[in-house]
């Protein structure tokens, strides 16, 4: 049965506004490029995890990597989620800038207490940093059921010491991987599996970072504020064409940086519109998007001419089969309810 | 060919390793025909383990399978439907939908659904086999891990702890060579898994896994031992994935060689051939359990395409015994009717 | 060196207005008596943890339980805290109703996997429930340092399928645990070890229970709401009698249950005094002030007379040495500042 | 007395468990006084175990205690006033007071700080110790886990990692008989913690904790075995804690039968024993040794008992090696400047 959402959306999806040179690219190559081009750089760059070598990973993000750089660098690890992350916080306190990948992100939470407890207080309590990134794929919309469709970012954004990262063009995937590398804390790198073969953007050439902790506005507007982020970028781009053909100009800030939060971003955009509406994929209680709604409403809480809604998943685990999942995700329709119900207000 | 298993129960095992074949071929075909959900995950040439293991079990006993252990609830009564409604996400699998594969639990049956985390489901099953002493009850529980399952901390913890508690737990360690692409030159040092028991106290096992019988017989001694209060056994069952690690996998990473090793050693030609050779079992009756099975699953699979995919507003329901908790109006929000 | 929040707020906290009948009980013997009384009442409850046995807990919340029940109910075990986690949910599904100890509520950190994976999806997944308590001592103020202080309860809070519990009194520690103990769901109990033996109130003599999903007014009051939880309520109390001396009435609510959030009782306190702060010892961001504040600012938008402010512990680890913990902890006098502010606006 | 250690070296071995005993002692008096933090963590009877296990490291070695580990650091060249600073919380600590007891870290001598997690410092070790390789060092790593915690999955997955890479890891386990109030019935199985090793492939080793020469003989091996390429040991160390888990903590669950049994196996008495009848360190020199480190001692305690509490601000400092990102105006916001 056809994906609900490609139907939806178009067999690739690319940002319309999109005039940076460079080559088209998919959002999953681009994270291949980016670390084939981090370890060409730093010597002190390598991968590690499971089947990452030969294989190339599960999702081949680190396809022919193996190949050029060798098996130490890129490195097979036993089915071991504790010596990947501990590995990695190990290497990464004696000199080395290690990016781990979970096979699906769903399985970090083997790994929690070494990164909540060892990676994130590590500086903060001894002095000795942990520059590493763990970066795999994430979110909903394959039909991957409860195990394979996990957006655990909240654990990571409710942690103080880490970052969190979330790019949904293949520019900032690039960018914001080879910013995580080089960041000197740990880093949580959100892949959007449902974006890696489906979206497909410029990347230049020539080296570049994507800052971590800066958003982006994707599309101006006037009467609301979508605040988004990953895979739900590209339902609030649809819903906003749809919106402008009904003459509601809607702003979408995508905030590719989790943690920390782009306040000014988010505030200076709310402060133009007057409207917020928070959109993600995640379930709804205690999400990003709580955390949006709770800055917004303290910071801009004079300039607000109505209450900040949120559209996200509910609070269940991903259902497997797609008419669950298609429920459980939301969607233009959904966004368009809520976006027409706050213009209205 | 020697075996303590009576006459019935031989045919059992034959007719329920075919099942176990047969079902994952019609399987293979659903899915090439883009009807089966997501991924595939086959157990070509280890039908011997699964099925010859959970046919140790007594009624009553507990199974905790993987996801390439069709053929252990089978082995429990499962029936083909469960597994096809369950691959093609159908409202009338025993998950209704909600998870893929063998992730469903029959608690009537004794069967209870792993989580995809590997390892998680040993501390679980000692935590059942606990509650059942507490109870009064002799259940032996019995579940699974690959040689790359054994690599996570969960199966130290609860094995660890099965050990202490000396728990009536068979756990099954399914040496396939293979962890997706990982050999296990790459998972663990050790000259076999079984060496683990001694960490942990408790005795340690290696068999053939491709050889149904000997599965059984040493699956049952371990049964024997753990219902009579002698606690857990770690047994290792040698044999080898077939197949990649799901049908999109298409095993580049194996030496080909290896794969005709072992095809010679398949597990079910290698069991008829003993049927055959030892007059158990002739050809002709063979073959009328073979016509039994396929029709049995012509039925199932009809019944399984016909089956109508889940209601939308089954997504929303089930999380806490207490429906209202999260009802209030949810389907309404989350389904657009805002 | 004396401890600020002993001296600040006295040698015994209890609630002023307390009118219960019963008899004057510390919190941390009201657990045990929850525990007691019911495994007189249920011979499926049993205990499971380390050192719970011969030593009656680290904190002794299970002492004497051995002697009465035996050592198969009141359960050592290794140092193992999946096997703790997983033997109980095991056992649940079972029929058993098992009651899980963390020594340190920190190293539920162990058992995250089990705890959202396992437990909290069982029954959507499969339909069999996991009737399950785990309990432990949380949070700061005893210079427990980074790995004795821990505030987990959002990791939990954002898990559907699990509830959370933080009782503030005695008398709901002993009722909200028979209820989480008679609950058929997995239940996260986080007992605040500052007040173990620092507050003491009247626990009837009769069995009862306290439900889950109840918030209570402990103060009424009409100019703003502080929402608050655990051992911050004392802090909210105390602020509130100062801030009556200045004619500011300030209303208190006590969440109690924090997984589902008592949203009614929540908002019909906004929707009267028109002005909400939320105080919480856990770190700021992502914390369960920032779900109440977008719950408010999304349903009570229109009775909102200022911002929505929160009192928080910064986003940093819980330093160890006492002038950092203070410093790290929310208090009387920062919460003062804030409601002034608030008050003011 | 056989050792290999030429005279020099008995005398530092000799003076470090002294330090260790003392400075402990000093600790008590402090902890009595209401000075010391928190919880106070003896090392007790487990002296030799500490010290004679780092003793082995060679210069540019890692080693990562854990809390009852005071020997280990001091043997690595941490300075008293660093292990006083930190139990007394002050601006002075090497963690600034941000940490408690043995909860730091000081890369330039290779020690680095454990979590209160047990078993997590099993996997980082392993990753430190691949980055050395991979940058072309022989650096041998060190690290400790109780007869408790090897109960932790970390560990499970930290050495089994550690044994496929061959890491020059030597993972001492100190058996003390007691976790908390647990005993070790209750924790494992198995005859011996060192049976756990052939399940990863590794040497497995049992040795006297409380004969310093022995464990030093031992530890040696295990550490020039690692420097060789031979992967890691598991050196199982048999010892006793001679105090509660804590100092709160009266021990009532321990039979006084066996502390008496264990008295007289002190390793520091031991030791001088040896010392002294072998000749190898006459009691003048010993008492020399000891008048130096109490009078180190008094100026230790001296300099911690004046060292300042740390400034409250520090506590909204360090998380990110960029620090604008947590403080945008934060201490003021925390303390009351709103
Ligand atoms: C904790 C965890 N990490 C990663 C995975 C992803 N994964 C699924 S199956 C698999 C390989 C399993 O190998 P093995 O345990 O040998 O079982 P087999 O597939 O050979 O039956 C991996 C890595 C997982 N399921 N669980
Ligand atoms: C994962 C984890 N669970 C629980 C604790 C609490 N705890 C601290 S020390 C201790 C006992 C440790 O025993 P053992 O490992 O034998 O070390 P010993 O104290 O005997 O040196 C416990 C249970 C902990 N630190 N870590
Ligand atoms: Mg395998
Ligand atoms: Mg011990």
């Amino acid at each position: 049965m056809a994906d609900p959402r490609v139907a939806r959306s178009g067999a690739t999806l690319t940002l319309t506004a999109d005039a940076t040179a460079g080559v088209e690219t998919f959002y999953l190559e681009a994270i291949r490029q980016a670390l084939f081009e981090e370890m060409e750089r730093d010597e002190r760059v390598f991968v590690l995890g499971q089947d990452v070598g030969v294989y190339g990973g599960a999702f081949k993000a680190t396809e022919g990597l193996q190949e050029r750089f060798g098996v130490d660098r890129v490195l097979d690890t036993p089915l071991s989620e504790e010596a990947i992350v501990g590995g990695a916080i190990g290497a990464a306190m004696r000199g080395m800038r290690p990016v781990a990948e979970m096979q699906f992100i769903d399985f970090i939470s083997r790994a929690f207490d070494l990164l909540t407890n060892f990676a994130a207080k590590n500086r903060y309590r001894t002095g000795v940093g942990v520059p590493m990134v763990v970066r795999g794929p994430s979110g909903a919309g394959v039909h991957g059921g409860p195990y394979h469709s996990q957006s655990p970012e909240m654990y990571f954004v409710k942690t103080p010491g880490l970052k969190v990262v979330a790019p949904a063009t293949a520019y900032d995937a690039k960018g914001l991987l080879k910013a995580a590398i080089r960041d000197d804390d740990p880093v949580i790198f959100l892949e959007h599996k449902f974006l890696y073969r489906r979206v497909k953007d410029r990347v230049p050439e020539e080296d570049y970072v994507v800052p971590i902790g800066k958003a982006a506005v994707r599309r101006a507007g006037r009467d609301l504020t979508i605040v988004t982020y990953g895979a739900m970028l590209w339902t609030a781009l649809e819903a906003a064409e749809l919106l402008a053909k009904d003459g509601v100009s809607a702003e979408v800030l995508d905030l590719r940086t989790l943690l920390p939060l782009d306040e000014e971003a988010i505030l200076a955009s709310v402060r133009r519109t007057g409207k917020c509406l928070i959109l993600h994929e995640d379930t709804r209680t205690g999400g990003l998007g709580a955390e949006i709604a709770a800055t917004v409403s303290e910071k801009a809480f004079e300039w607000l001419d109505g209450p900040i809604l949120r559209v996200t998943a509910p609070d269940t685990p991903v259902p497997y089969s797609p008419p669950l999942e298609e429920a459980f995700l939301p969607n233009v329709r959904t966004l368009l309810a809520a976006v027409r119900k706050l213009v209205r207000y | 060919m020697t075996t303590s298993l009576p006459p019935q129960r031989l045919a059992d095992l034959y007719r329920c390793m075919l099942l176990n074949r047969l079902l994952e071929e019609r399987l293979v075909h659903l899915y090439r025909q883009g009807k089966v959900v997501g991924g595939l995950y086959r157990s070509l040439g280890q039908e011997a383990t699964s099925v010859a293991t959970a046919f140790a079990l007594d009624e009553g006993d507990l199974l905790a399978p993987l996801i390439r252990n069709l053929g252990s609830v089978l082995a429990r009564g499962i029936p083909p439907r469960d597994i096809l409604t369950q691959y093609m996400a159908r409202a009338t699998a025993p998950s209704g939908g909600k998870d893929a594969n063998l992730h469903f639990s029959v608690p009537e049956k004794g069967v209870y659904s792993p989580i995809a985390m590997l390892g998680t489901l040993v501390p679980v099953v000692a935590g059942m086999l606990l509650a059942d002493r507490m109870q009064g009850k002799r259940t032996v529980g019995m579940t699974y891990l690959g040689d790359g399952g054994t690599s996570v901390g969960a199966f130290h913890e609860g094995l660890n702890f099965a050990a202490v508690q000396r728990l009536p737990l068979v756990l099954v360690v399914e040496f396939n060579g293979w962890a997706y692409s990982t050999p296990y030159e790459k998972q663990c040092a050790a000259a076999t898994l079984a060496d683990k028991a001694l960490g942990y106290g408790i005795p340690g096992e290696v068999v053939d896994g491709n050889d149904a019988l000997a599965v059984y017989e040493a699956a049952r001694a371990a049964v024997n031992r753990a219902r009579l209060g002698g606690g857990p056994t770690l047994l290792e069952c040698k044999t080898y994935r077939m197949k990649g690690h799901a049908e999109h996998d298409a095993q580049a990473y194996v030496d080909p060689k290896e794969l005709t090793a072992w095809r010679v050693r398949d597990p079910l030609a290698r069991f008829e051939s003993a049927l055959e050779s030892s007059g158990a079992m002739p050809a002709a009756e063979r073959r009328r359990i073979h016509d039994e099975v396929e029709s049995q699953l012509d039925a199932d699979v009809a019944f399984a395409e016909a089956s109508p995919f889940p209601d939308p507003a089954l997504a929303f329901r089930g999380v806490y015994a207490d429906e209202s908790i999260l009802e209030r109006g949810r389907a309404g929000v989350f389904m657009g009717g805002l």
